[in-house]
């Protein structure tokens, strides 16, 4: 009967969880076009344009190609979005903890994190447009290279947590009891400044956002993945893009910024719950705004090419010394 | 480009010289613009169809030319095509034009390919075949160039015989749907004009008398050709 | 890595954007509403940037004035004018004006002159705000 | 490509064109790709020709002179300066200094709103929509300028055959120079934004190669032969209007201390440093401009009668900002011409794209065909192709059906 209740409690607070999700995240792309029109001395559109945009698209036909794969073609844009909301019910919001947190790891995290783009390269090939292949073929090749740099995050990650003696260095609920900088030294430190800023780089190239929207640029591909998508399809992954965003951001805050307000002003109960997530929030819009929207609005597009010798060659490297050197911390630590 | 420049009187005599009365016609066009006055020219020359090959060829041994462009004019009898170079380019205020003309029989419009000579002239080979409808010989690219596919066979926009567009093709587009059962507004009669501006009136009136008034329905009115 | 556009995009958030709002200030819920409004007087527009002096705009006629001479006529490189025999008088079809006020030098009267206003879209190319007479 | 996934090495056909982002008018291009390499390229212009030429030769120099404004949406006095010069050749027409001098500054402002448009352009083909907005800020002041002149942004309608139709008067100098002040100010930062970026620099180096011969066996104009070595420009080559009162030299991408390659890189550091040579040139005129009329013949009834009488036949050019441009006319004592030939500068241009874009990449293709900074047309209904079948449809179709598709839709 318990289990009943919290099998009960569970879905409901999914439910609840991923429609909130879902909203903040479309809101995360409207403030993301707001701060990037402000970047080139524009206006922009208001905070509630994703809003209006969604409502617009759920509104409109879906058109299949007359030589796509209808059933692919279709299930695409769902697979992408469901995916993208199960990361988010993995991550801890605030003081909150995750709601699947004991179902699953960060390993498992990364695994769904790479559904979403494995989705849009499969709806890409069963548009049966030659741009929609072409771009269903640079986001597989974008995907491999950036799959590098974020294992050596991980790794880095679990091993401070295995080797401070931490259970569980993989559960993301114990990343966030531990933060992270508390367990290093001054050489971890800056090997965790690295890994950072890998993560800053990574996070673009996860979204598909300029300098790493090869698998879309406009003006090449005409959208390329998602040239034949229209509709409530496209809509889809409109949402599915927000959910990510905020997934990507609430990522990097459990893994980097774990901090909370709660304990700072002694707050308990809901109140502390409330804070604690509109602190998130906050630390969410900022990281998005530094490694998101600063990035796409001040470089150019790269092609797929530097694409992958950025992330193999430079980023990879740097993971990999970033991972070494944090390493080379707690084995030093370890031995004095 | 590191030979001596030759002057526009020096190059007619040379082309003279080689070829004797396969040119005829030659003239330069001196124009002098701006403050300073400074010279610039262009270089007419008629020469005949034979001779085209040899005479660019003689052209890239002076300078190598850049071909502006092949024009074309429908004269009536007979279609002329100017081929249209300019020669030393880079050499300030040294460029000068030089333009063959050469005369074609509507009964014989065949013409050699210089695309061999100078391989940017092949679009503009292309554009002659299909708006002059001459016949370009070993064109290595005989494609219409601006003209669409479906283009009807044997019409050339730019001749003026029966090979022209034919009126069942134009589309007058400004006259499409205007009202034309719109009433005439009132007109109230004003007193001829008093004092001022009487003088500069009287000037104009006569002007018009003295030129030809404005025609009235005696041009063939202007038509727009539709967007194909 | 150089990337001199980072300091000047964190340099522009801090500066007014270069838009003009047009027309209005905010985004009105419905822009075809809010110019409705406009229309019957219950709102303003946000004016557009201003036109210099001497902007060919809508053509002007005036018509008592005219002498129906037709040299405009023979000028407008556009056809957009056309003859009233009955009052010889013009009529002309500003969605075919282009503009280039060549009528307006050769009009030996003087009867026709260009305004600074531009905002003429509309839906029909022949409605009453389209044709001056 | 509903039979999977092409391997790496299966040649497959990519269509661009002719409606695609990546242009901005409409041409055709067929690439054979293998790979994300462009291996065969071939295009085809002309999809929206709109036979200006014969509209031409049924009009008087006067009305076309207006319609030369039209041939391109960017260059609003080329055509007409071209052309106006090949009348003034047949009727022995002798241009007022002073309005020589007012011909070349439009002329340079004309050059600067088109290159700092085309970086724009080119910079929003790299993704780099930021410095596409930047240059497309900037750019106004130009365009404002030209405005303040002229009365209009785009078809300025100054040029007339025999002069210009409006004054500059030294009322009008503060203004014109205030803008020449701020693109002096604002080029350094230009060059830096567009040179010193190290996406825009990997980006646009060693792409669209175009070699020296190449670029002058395939007569290549302006920039995109200057960008090649090849010292080509109108203005200086062929003393013209008041050009040939001015010390100016072809710009080579030697002028910004680098080699001369050929590629996009040196395209733009061509353009961006002759937006500084406009700028200079216009300082000069506007200080040396002599006094006088503004027309040969101000009453435009004896101009037109003037052309009619005239027989003959000449070019005229100028060096638009994308390269010579050549129109030819020939009069035969009618009130229209009887031939008249438009040679614009992409004319020549266009053919360099194919030694340009064999050899590579997709994701450059873009940035390579603009980087010619092509001008076709822009006007054109929609065409359907289904299968064999093409046909136009008109506005009140597209709305017919869009009608019915609402209805559909709010049915189900």
């Amino acid at each position: 009967m318990l289990s009943m209740d919290i099998l009960l409690v569970t879905i409901l607070a999914a439910i609840g969880l991923s429609i909130i999700g879902i909203a903040l995240g479309l809101i995360l792309l409207g403030i993301d076009r707001r701060i990037s029109a402000r970047m080139q001395a524009r206006i922009g559109p208001p905070l509630r344009q994703p809003f209006i945009d969604l409502k617009k698209l759920l509104s409109k036909e879906n058109v299949i190609p007359e030589n796509a794969i209808p059933s692919l073609f279709n299930a695409a844009p769902i697979v992408a979005l469901a995916s993208s909301i199960v990361v988010l019910l993995y991550l801890p919001i605030g003081s909150m903890m995750p709601i699947l947190g004991g179902y699953g790891d960060l390993i498992l995290v990364m695994y769904l994190l790479a559904v979403p783009a494995l989705a849009m390269v499969a709806g890409g090939f069963a548009s049966g447009s030659p741009y929609a292949t072409v771009g269903a073929q640079r986001e597989m090749v974008s995907m491999i290279a950036y799959e590098l740099p974020l294992a050596s995050i991980v790794i880095a990650v679990a091993w401070l947590l295995y080797s401070s003696g931490v259970a569980d260095p993989f559960a993301l609920t114990s990343i966030v009891a531990n933060p992270i900088w508390s367990l290093v030294g001054p050489l971890g430190v800056v090997g965790l400044i690295i890994l950072l800023l890998t993560f800053a780089w990574v996070s673009p190239a996860e979204l598909s956002k300029i300098p790493f929207d090869t698998p879309e640029a406009e003006t090449e591909l005409a959208g390329g993945v998602l040239v034949e998508y229209s509709g409530k399809n496209l809509g889809l992954f409109t949402v599915a893009q927000g959910v990510k965003t905020l997934v990507m951001g609430g990522l990097a805050v459990a893994i980097f910024f774990p901090w909370n307000l709660s304990p700072l002003f002694g707050l308990t109960g809901y109140v502390a719950l409330t804070v604690d997530a509109a602190f998130f929030f906050a630390k969410v819009i900022l990281l998005m705004i530094l490694s998101v929207t600063v990035i796409r609005t001040g470089l150019a597009r790269f092609r797929i090419t530097h694409v992958v010798t950025l992330f193999w060659v430079w980023l990879g490297v740097a993971g990999l010394f970033g991972l070494s050197l944090v390493i080379l911390d707690s084995v030093l630590r370890g031995w004095f | 480009m590191n030979e001596t420049i030759l002057t526009p009187q020096e190059l007619i005599d040379r082309f003279t010289t080689a070829f004797g009365k396969s040119i005829s016609d030659q003239r330069i066009q001196i124009r002098a613009e701006g403050v300073k006055k400074i010279q610039n020219s262009n270089i007419w020359m008629t020469i005949t169809r034979d001779i085209l090959k040899p005479a660019i060829s003689m052209l890239k041994e002076i300078s190598y030319p850049h071909l502006s462009v092949i024009s074309g004019w429908d004269v009536g009898e007979e279609l002329r095509m100017q081929y249209i170079f300019s020669i030393y380019f880079g050499e300030r205020h040294g460029e000068y034009m030089v333009i063959f003309t050469v005369p074609l029989t509507k009964d014989d419009l065949v013409l050699p390919t210089i695309s061999d000579l100078i391989p940017g002239a092949l679009f503009t080979e292309r554009e002659k075949q299909e708006m002059f409808g001459v016949t370009i010989q070993d064109i290595p690219d005989g494609r219409r160039l601006f003209l669409p596919e479906d283009f009807p066979e044997g019409v050339y926009p730019l001749r003026k015989d029966e090979t022209g567009v034919p009126d069942s093709m134009i589309k007058h587009l400004w006259q499409v749907k205007r009202p034309t059962d719109r009433p005439a507004p009132p007109v109230t009669e004003r007193e001829e004009e008093p004092k001022a501006g009487a003088e500069d009136t009287k000037v104009k009136k006569e002007e018009k008398k003295g030129e030809n008034p404005p025609p009235e329905g005696k041009k063939p009115e202007a038509e727009v050709k539709s967007d194909e | 890595m150089a990337l001199p556009m980072i300091r000047e995009i964190f340099a522009q958030v801090f500066k007014r954007p270069a838009t003009n709002p047009f027309p209005a200030r905010f985004l009105p819920p419905s822009v075809t509403e809010f110019l409705k409004k406009v229309g019957a007087g219950e709102a303003t527009i946000n004016p557009p940037v201003a036109t210099p002096p001497n902007f060919r705009g809508k053509i002007v006629y005036d018509r008592d004035g005219c002498i129906g001479c037709n040299l405009c006529i023979r000028v407008c490189p556009a056809h957009a004018i056309e003859f009233i025999p009955e009052t010889k008088r013009i009529r002309i079809y500003v969605a075919q004006c282009i503009f280039c006020s060549q009528c307006n030098d050769i009009c030996p009267k003087g009867v026709l002159t260009m305004s600074p206003e531009f905002l003429l879209a509309t839906e029909d190319r022949f409605a009453e705000s389209q044709i001056v007479e | 490509m509903s039979e999977g996934t092409p391997t790496k090495k299966a040649p497959y056909v990519v269509p661009i064109g002719p409606i695609h982002p990546a242009l901005k008018e409409p041409v055709q291009f067929l690439f054979d790709m293998e790979g994300e390499v462009v291996k065969k390229a071939d295009f085809a212009p002309g999809q929206a020709h709109r036979g200006i030429e014969w509209m031409g030769m049924r009009r008087n120099p006067i009305q076309i002179i207006h319609m030369t404004d039209r041939i391109c949406g960017i260059c609003g006095v080329t055509h007409s300066f071209a052309f106006a010069r090949a009348i003034e050749q047949i009727v022995d027409i002798e241009v007022p200094a002073h309005a020589e001098y007012i011909r070349v500054i439009i002329a340079e402002f004309e050059r600067i709103q088109s290159h700092l448009l085309w970086a724009g352009v080119a910079a929003h083909e790299l993704g780099f929509d930021t410095l596409f907005y930047l240059a497309w800020r900037v750019r106004e002041e130009a365009m404002d300028v030209i405005e303040y002149i002229t009365g209009n942004r785009v078809n300025y309608g100054l040029i007339q055959v025999g002069g210009v139709r409006r004054d500059i008067t030294p009322e009008q100098h503060p203004t014109i120079q205030k803008c020449l002040d701020g693109y002096r100010d604002l080029l350094g930062k230009m060059l830096n934004l567009f040179l010193k970026d190290t996406t825009i620099a990997i980006r646009c180096k060693d792409c669209g190669l175009l070699s020296f011969e190449e670029a002058r066996n395939l007569c290549t104009v302006g920039p995109t032969a200057r960008a090649s070595g090849v010292p080509k420009d109108v203005r200086v080559d062929y003393p013209y209007s008041a050009y040939g009162d001015l010390d100016i030299s072809p710009i080579l991408p030697t002028a910004y201390g680098g080699d001369i390659n050929g590629d996009v890189y040196d395209r733009i550091v061509v353009r961006l440093l002759e937006v500084a040579q406009s700028v200079e040139i216009i300082e000069t005129c506007l200080k040396e401009m002599p006094e006088g009329p503004i027309l040969w013949e101000p009453k435009l009834p004896k101009l037109l009668s003037a052309c009619k009488k005239a027989q003959g036949e000449a070019v005229g050019r100028h060096e638009a900002p994308r390269g010579e441009c050549l129109h030819y006319v020939a009069m035969d004592g009618h009130e229209a011409p009887a031939m008249w030939k438009v040679k614009a500068s992409s004319y020549s241009n266009l053919h360099s794209w194919i030694p340009m874009l064999e050899g590579e990449q997709l994701a450059d293709v873009p940035i390579i065909v603009a980087s010619i900074d092509p001008c076709l047309s822009c006007t054109d209904r929609v065409a359907v192709i289904r299968g064999a079948k093409r046909d136009l449809m008109t506005k009140e179709d597209l709305h017919q059906l869009s009608v019915e598709k609402t209805r559909r839709i709010q049915g189900c």
